[in-house]
């Protein structure tokens, strides 16, 4: 059926977001008809590791990288490599510093702001914040940092609380939520990043006041928010479904039509329970049938051309 | 000619209190429980509170368990590095096979991958003599890599956290957690084994001196399979508690657990050499490094510092232990 | 005295928590002596050598070497000092060539060579890996490189124990030379006829302390043992066997009867009876099958050829756990191999119940211990340190591997050289128990490297040579030059013609032999 | 002969394998070239030094859990010092960190030797303190290398009597490589030193008993493991050019190797080449799995199963070599 051989490389495996990545990639890959098949790299590595999968796929001879950088500047030799080669980079979800790479990518400094913003409102613009971050030392984490300190200095009353990293890993979170709650600490809202449900889980199995939380679109946080009884949160999108949107950029370029400029931003949108516009959305989008840690944005317009049931069928061209 | 009479020299209080806590090797590992519970207070006071117990409680539970099986294995001189994995799988498993399944096959289900990789770890061991460190790395990423292929075929079954394991992995009852309904059973059974029956003696002698136990009769492969694959059934079960627990399902649930659990039965004076230590010094390990986590999670520093931290504290802990037990 | 001492050694003391090691011990060894160290199993001499050696610390004591008060802080500072020992285990790293573990301690490589062809062995391949040559030789090699560096004070613990005769007697040989080129040697054994050949004085310990000096002369025997032993037991003398027990071992179906037993080039055709009631003795020189000969029966090596009949019938062992179904135990010669070293005497004992898959279930712990505690009795082990078994005397772990099948009731023991570095009062009640197991209808193997114990216990000898049985004879039969000859290959009745026996020390001549 | 297929029969196999592998790998890709095998080379340096680190620690019986993290931390150290510098300062931060691997290995073995504490415990609390340090250096990935540094692994070496095309075939990143790992292993292998290492992991007491200075050779030991993470941390850092506080999959990776490369790991057997020669096996494995295009969630399963086939083959080839049924 089609003609280009897309290579992909990922340097995060078993997580629920970057998952649904690869999934809509595939999905995206096999929808758009143009692709022979995809040659994927997937595992968890780091910067280095993920320029030995760049050169790898250099040696394959593909058409196209599609990348989730580990390291926006760490893998720059290995894309510049591919450029020279002939070979369409296009980085995802975070930026590169090689000027030749087209990048699209979710604005992880906006993701933050936005939520803690919409956050700092609801308390009121004063009080006592639990600020549950990600991994230590991971880009995409210090990237939401400044988002978040940039909103928490609009609002001088808000102070942090306690600041904690979850290393994007629910049970660690969990322990980390109720241990914060046995000492009761009075807080007047909580913002993570991402790692949302089990921290309305914890709330209600601790019978403790309920204050506003900000997570991110994963199925289960969303299902929370129509759901729990006296929960007031916002979910911020941060679709995996980049992914696609990566693979039809690349398509894109391989058929001479460039885009006007070498990155595109995906902005996040918030959706928040709070009132009943924001309900209405909410309820339009939950999907329990989705794994609780796979965001329900699974498509983004104008991106992507796949179903629902294409990318959850996961299935890649020639599959 | 020799006859200038040695003087039983008077011993001092402070070796009196050495030799008492050395025959007692427990003393102290409670003793630093307690004082690392009161530099909580300390710290944060009013934590030390009937909910914090029972969250500790809960959190230490699964830790306790896993580290039960390294204890196990470090006892024949092995490790069990595939717990994390067998967890995961079996509490990914469950998860979603209890959709679609009546939840006496979701559960057979579910522990047929801890059986089955116990199995291999057994054989690889016992048989083959790999090392067990590697043997166990092995089978983790197979496991994982399995893992994987089958979350790709049940993404659009969703999952689902069966009530009953919710209600042992996050309930409280009088102030108790429901899971030490499973812990207490487990553990009991897990001393009396190791202590009063033959496979326990066994474990210990195979790890102690192989070819002796071999003298005696001993057939090693049997005891090391039998081991790897109940340490793997300790495994899944953990994944079904820890499920119950976190309440959602990912493919690295039970993962950051492995190294701590190490760290637990080391702490608890099992010797990684084989041949010596036991489980009732791994429960009180388990519990010090939760509270331990709790207490770096409440101090306000850096993480770099808080990481820092935690290390030197292991490693104090663990060699001020030695220390005591070391000099009977 | 005329001349001061070499070594000299006072009131050292050594603690292992509760136990006490050495309370009061002394030792003073004159230039050019060869000085004996004796005491029962327990009694502290391995502890003595080490303290002086620099490889344990000492609680107290105090220490001069040549008039001056030296800190032996390791055994890189003793060597330094002058003072070279050889211990009691093989201290050779495993998986090291010898060339390397000589280069580790700067050992001249030329007299090491030398040395070793002096010791007997004429064709050692420095370049072969320490983890695959036999104990034995191993012994030997750590002796050479011992004196390769010309020690002022050598210090050999039971070094003579797990030798065979003729490497023994090369061995004896040397050591008496050093005291005449004017070095000192400290030399620890049990055997009688070793010290009272070779030594000049003696110092005797018993329970840590130093008992006395004496000077080697004819019938200090007696003496060192009564001091050596205390009021502990009055020497037994092993009863003559009743004749009637022979005839009872003559008729009956034998318990164990081996054919043709073939294994590689290490056995060939090997056949005997061992009958119930009986002790049969295995002599052989060193490397000549014998333990091949023990493995395979114990289940622990698979033969390649030949047949062994228990009770009549036909059996094929593939795991040691087969033999002990079929009522064989075996007790190898180096307790290392036998024993769980950081578990208690109890367990150790108790291990072969636990051993079989039906028998993994809870332990029945009073019935346990009543059966272990009889066996502890019966050898008279020293439970003092019995929470770890690392913690006994050598002598004492030797016990231990022969106790767990006293308590499993074994019908057939292999004992492989079990009196190896035993004291002689431990020996006396070795030698009475096999008498006894065999009294109770039991059957022994006995491979021993001592001549004189075969006498004692033994109602048959075996003897093997270059793995095939040489002779078979009664015990009545077994003399020294009997044996001696059919252990270099001449059964009864040959002719000597090589003329080695003529001599009263046959192993000086092991090199045409071997 | 015998003797030498005893002792290097493993490494010499392993070779076969890997030039197996090369064969297939063209097979795979006909169009498979020099530039390919620089990118191999590349890639396996990082690995190789860790892999070095391991084996040597190792082989003087004990095992390194720090590696991954003592990589990460010089590697920060290095990038945050190289950033915004001068080219020259750069001459003055490669001594200073490998320095810095160097008594921070030490500081490992100084604190087994102190403490007692086994060594497998000592560098799991080393982590986190590695880890923590190098989260204080950089709290995100970030910093800058040297460009010499970064052109001292790309492209090859032009040797003196060779024709272009086989220039072509020898890599700067391999040549580097060999020349950093020979001028470290070669002299010491010879020594007393390196004897000694062998020595304390084959038989500690019999060593102390020869008069090696046990703890002293253990502590140099972990100064050279640290040194050689040292080595492995810059060359992350001259790859991609920044440095990176959470650790790579070095240290689970350099325990693979070092069992497939026929080290022991209960120590005193084997040598660098072997382990090295494995790291370059399982990098092609990757190149393959990835040129084939396999589904990345089976090349999980097959990189699993093809670490443990390996190994419980050598388990298998070992135990029918050993004389018929004899004591293990
Ligand atoms: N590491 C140890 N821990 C505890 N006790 C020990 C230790 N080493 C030796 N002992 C004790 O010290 C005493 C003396 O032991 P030592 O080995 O010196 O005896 P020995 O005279 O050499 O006996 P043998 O002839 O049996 O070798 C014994 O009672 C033994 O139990
Ligand atoms: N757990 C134990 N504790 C103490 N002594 C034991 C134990 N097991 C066996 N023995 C003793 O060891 C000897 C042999 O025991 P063993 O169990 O081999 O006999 P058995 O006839 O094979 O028994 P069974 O037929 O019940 O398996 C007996 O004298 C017995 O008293
Ligand atoms: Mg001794
Ligand atoms: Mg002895």
């Amino acid at each position: 059926a089609g003609k280009y051989t897309i290579g992909i490389s990922n340097t995060v495996q078993g997580n629920g977001w970057r998952e649904e990545m690869i999934c809509a990639m595939k999905a995206q890959a096999l929808a758009s008809g143009e692709v022979a098949k995809l040659n994927i790299a997937h595992r968890n590595t780091d910067a280095a590791g993920q320029l030995e999968d760049i050169r790898n796929l250099i040696s394959a001879k593909v058409d196209a990288i599609v990348v989730n950088p580990a390291d926006p500047a760490g893998i720059k030799a290995g894309l510049e490599e591919a450029t020279k080669a002939g070979i369409v980079v296009v980085a995802v979800d975070q930026a590169v510093t090689e000027p030749s790479a087209y990048i699209i990518s979710n604005n992880q400094e906006q993701y933050a702001y936005l939520g803690a913003k919409w956050l700092f409102q609801q308390m009121g613009g004063k009080g006592e914040v639990f600020y549950m971050r990600g991994a230590a030392g991971a880009s995409a984490d210090s990237d939401r940092d400044k988002g978040f300190k940039k909103a928490l200095a609009e609002f001088p009353d808000v102070k942090v609380a306690q600041e904690v990293f979850t290393g994007w890993q629910q049970d660690q979170a969990k322990q980390q939520i109720l241990s914060f709650l046995a000492t009761g600490t009075p807080i007047n809202g909580i913002w993570t990043s991402g790692i949302d449900n089990v921290i309305v889980d914890a709330l209600v199995e601790q019978q403790a006041p309920m204050v506003p939380v900000v997570g991110a679109d994963n199925a289960g946080f969303v299902g929370q928010l129509s759901s729990v009884k006296g929960l007031v949160g916002a979910a911020v999108t941060n679709p995996g479904s980049i992914g696609g949107a990566g693979v039809t950029l690349a398509l894109q370029i391989l058929d001479g039509k460039k885009p006007a400029q070498q990155t595109v931003l995906v902005e996040p949108q918030l959706w928040e329970n709070a009132t009943e516009e924001g309900k209405a959305k909410l309820k339009s989008v939950v999907d329990p049938s989705l794994s609780p840690e796979w965001p329900v944005s699974i498509s983004i317009p104008d991106w992507t051309t796949y179903t629902k049931d294409q990318i959850v069928a996961c299935k890649g061209p020639g599959e | 000619m020799t006859d200038i009479a040695t003087m039983p020299r008077p011993v001092s209080f402070g070796r009196r209190l050495k030799r008492f806590m050395a025959d007692r090797p427990l003393i102290p590992l409670i003793i630093l429980l307690i004082v690392l519970v009161v530099i909580l207070q300390i710290l944060r006071p009013g934590i030390v509170n009937e909910r914090w117990l029972a969250n500790t409680a809960k959190f230490a539970i699964p830790l306790a368990i896993l580290a039960g099986c390294q204890t196990m294995t470090m006892l024949t001189g092995g490790i069990d590095l595939s717990v994390g994995t067998v967890a995961t799988m079996s509490a990914f498993i469950m998860a979603t096979q209890i959709v679609n399944q009546d939840p006496t096959v979701a559960f057979l289900l579910a522990m047929l991958p801890a059986v089955l990789i116990g199995l291999v770890n057994g054989i690889g061991v016992g048989v083959f003599r790999v090392h067990p460190l590697i043997m166990t790395l092995g089978t983790s990423l197979i496991g994982t890599g399995f893992l994987q292929v089958y979350q790709r075929t049940v993404i659009a079954s969703g999952a689902k956290i069966p009530d009953f394991l919710n209600w042992l992995g996050t309930g409280v009852t009088y102030g108790f957690p429901n899971a030490l309904l499973l812990f207490v059973p487990v553990a009991v059974l897990i001393v009396l084994m190791l202590n009063r029956t033959g496979f326990g003696r066994l474990l210990y002698a195979v790890g102690d001196n192989e070819r002796a136990a071999r003298l005696s009769g001993v057939r090693y492969w049997q005891v090391i399979t039998a081991l790897y694959i109940l340490s793997s059934l300790l495994a899944g079960i953990t994944g079904l508690l820890y499920i119950g627990l976190i309440k959602a399902p990912s493919l690295s649930l039970a993962e950051p657990l492995v190294l701590p659990s190490v760290a637990a039965a080391v702490i608890g004076g099992t010797s990684i050499f084989g041949g010596r230590g036991g489980y009732t010094g791994t429960i009180i390990g388990a519990l010090i490094l939760t509270v331990l986590t709790t207490l770096l999670t409440i101090l306000q520093m850096p993480e770099g510092g808080r990481r820092i931290l935690f290390g030197f504290i292991v490693l104090f802990v663990t060699a001020a232990y030695l220390r005591i037990i070391e000099d009977r | 005295m005329t001349t001061s001492p070499l070594l000299d050694a006072t009131s050292v003391a050594k603690n292992y928590g509760a136990v006490a090691a050495l309370r009061n011990a002394s030792l003073s060894v004159l230039p050019g002596e060869v000085h004996a160290l004796m005491g029962a199993n327990g009694a502290g001499k391995s502890t003595l050598v080490k303290i002086l050696t620099g490889a344990i610390k000492a609680d107290a004591g105090r220490i001069l070497i040549r008039g001056q008060q030296l800190d032996v802080r390791s055994p890189a500072a003793a060597r330094r000092a002058g003072l070279l020992p050889v211990y009691q285990e093989p201290s050779l790293i495993p998986d090291l060539d010898v060339l390397s573990n000589l280069r580790l301690t700067g050992t001249p490589v030329e007299p090491f060579r030398a040395w070793v062809r002096e010791l007997g062995i004429p064709d050692l391949d420095i370049r072969e890996t320490a983890r695959h040559i036999p104990l034995a030789i191993l012994r030997v090699l750590d002796l050479a490189r011992a004196l390769a560096v010309e020690p002022d004070v050598l210090l050999l613990d039971e070094m003579t124990a797990a030798l065979p005769a003729n490497l023994a007697e090369k061995v004896l040989e040397v050591v008496r030379r050093q005291g005449d080129a004017g070095r000192s040697v400290i030399f620890i054994s049990h055997r009688f006829v070793e010290i009272s050949a070779l030594c000049d004085r003696a110092t005797v310990l018993r329970d840590g302390a130093t008992v006395g000096v004496v000077d080697i002369e004819p019938g200090v025997e007696e003496r060192i043992v009564e001091m050596m032993l205390g009021t502990r037991i009055e020497k037994t003398r092993i009863a003559a066997r009743a004749p009637n027990e022979v005839a009872v071992a003559a008729g009956g179906r034998p318990r164990l009867s081996v054919r043709n037993l073939q294994l590689g080039t290490k056995l060939n055709d090997v056949s005997f009876d061992l009958a119930n009631g009986e002790v049969v003795g295995v002599f052989a020189l060193e490397g000549q099958g014998q333990d091949e000969l023990f493995a395979a029966l114990a289940g622990s090596i698979r033969p390649t050829g030949g047949t062994i009949d228990v009770d009549g019938a036909p059996v094929k062992f593939s795991h040691p756990s087969d033999a002990i179904q079929a009522g064989i135990a075996y007790v190898p010669g180096d307790r290392t191999e036998a024993l769980a070293m950081q578990r208690s005497v109890r367990e150790n004992i108790a291990l072969p119940f636990s051993a079989g898959l039906r028998k993994w279930g809870p332990i029945r712990m009073r019935r346990e211990q009543v059966v272990v505690s009889g066996a502890i009795g019966r050898l008279q082990i020293d439970t003092r340190a019995q929470g770890e078994v690392q913690r006994l005397s050598g002598g004492n772990q030797q016990k231990v591997t022969i106790a767990r099948w006293i308590a499993a009731n074994a019908r057939t023991i292999l004992c492989f050289d079990p009196t190896r570095g035993i004291d002689v009062g431990t020996k006396q009640e070795i030698y009475k128990l096999l008498r006894e197991l065999a009294g109770q209808g039991k059957s022994v193997l006995f491979y021993t490297s001592e001549m004189e114990e075969v006498q004692r216990v033994c109602d048959r000898v075996i003897v093997i040579f270059g793995g095939r049985v040489v002779d078979t004879f009664p015990v009545e039969e077994a003399d020294e030059p009997a044996l001696m000859r059919a252990a270099y290959g001449l059964p009864r009745g040959a002719k000597a013609d090589v003329g080695i026996l003529a001599e009263v020390r046959p192993a000086s001549d092991a090199e045409a032999a071997s | 002969m015998s003797r030498f297929i005893r002792n290097q029969g493993w490494v010499a196999g392993l070779f076969a394998l890997l030039i197996f592998l090369f064969v297939i790998t063209k097979l795979i890709q006909p169009g498979y070239g020099s530039g390919d095998f620089g990118s191999l080379a590349r890639a396996v340096l990082p690995y190789a030094f860790a892999v070095a680190a391991q084996t040597v620690v190792v082989i003087a019986g004990g095992i390194d859990l720090s590696v991954a993290a003592m990589m990460a931390l010089t590697s920060v150290t290095a990038a945050s010092m190289m950033n915004g510098a001068t080219e020259e300062y750069a001459l003055f931060v490669v001594p200073f960190v490998l320095a810095m691997g160097l008594v921070l290995g030490a500081l490992n073995g100084v604190l087994i030797v102190v403490t007692r504490v086994p060594d497998i415990v000592v560098t799991l609390a080393m982590l986190f303190v590695l880890q923590g340090a190098a989260l204080l250096v950089l709290g995100a990935p970030g910093g800058a290398a040297a460009e010499w540094l970064k052109a001292s692994v790309i492209g090859t070496v032009p040797v003196p009597g060779l024709p272009d095309w086989a220039d072509a075939w020898v890599p700067k990143a391999l040549v580097l490589l060999v020349v950093c790992l020979c001028v470290v292993w070669i002299p010491l292998r010879r020594s007393r030193l390196g004897l000694s290492i062998y020595a304390i992991g084959s038989n500690e007491l019999a060593a102390f008993r020869s008069g090696v200075p046990v703890a002293r050779t253990r502590i140099i030991a972990y100064a050279l493991s640290g040194l050689f993470a040292a080595l492995g941390g810059l060359s992350l850092t001259i790859s991609t050019g920044i440095g990176a506080p959470i650790p790579g999959p070095y240290l689970l990776a350099s325990v693979a190797a070092v069992v497939l490369g026929g080290v022991a790991l209960g120590g005193g057997k084997g040598g660098l080449l072997g382990p090295i020669i494995a790291v370059f096996v399982l990098r092609l494995v990757r190149t393959d799995l990835t040129l084939q295009a396999i589904d990345p969630n089976v090349t999980a399963i097959i990189e699993g199963a093809i670490m443990v086939a390996v190994v419980m083959f050598g388990a298998f080839i070992t135990m029918r070599s050993r004389p018929a049924g004899a004591t293990p």
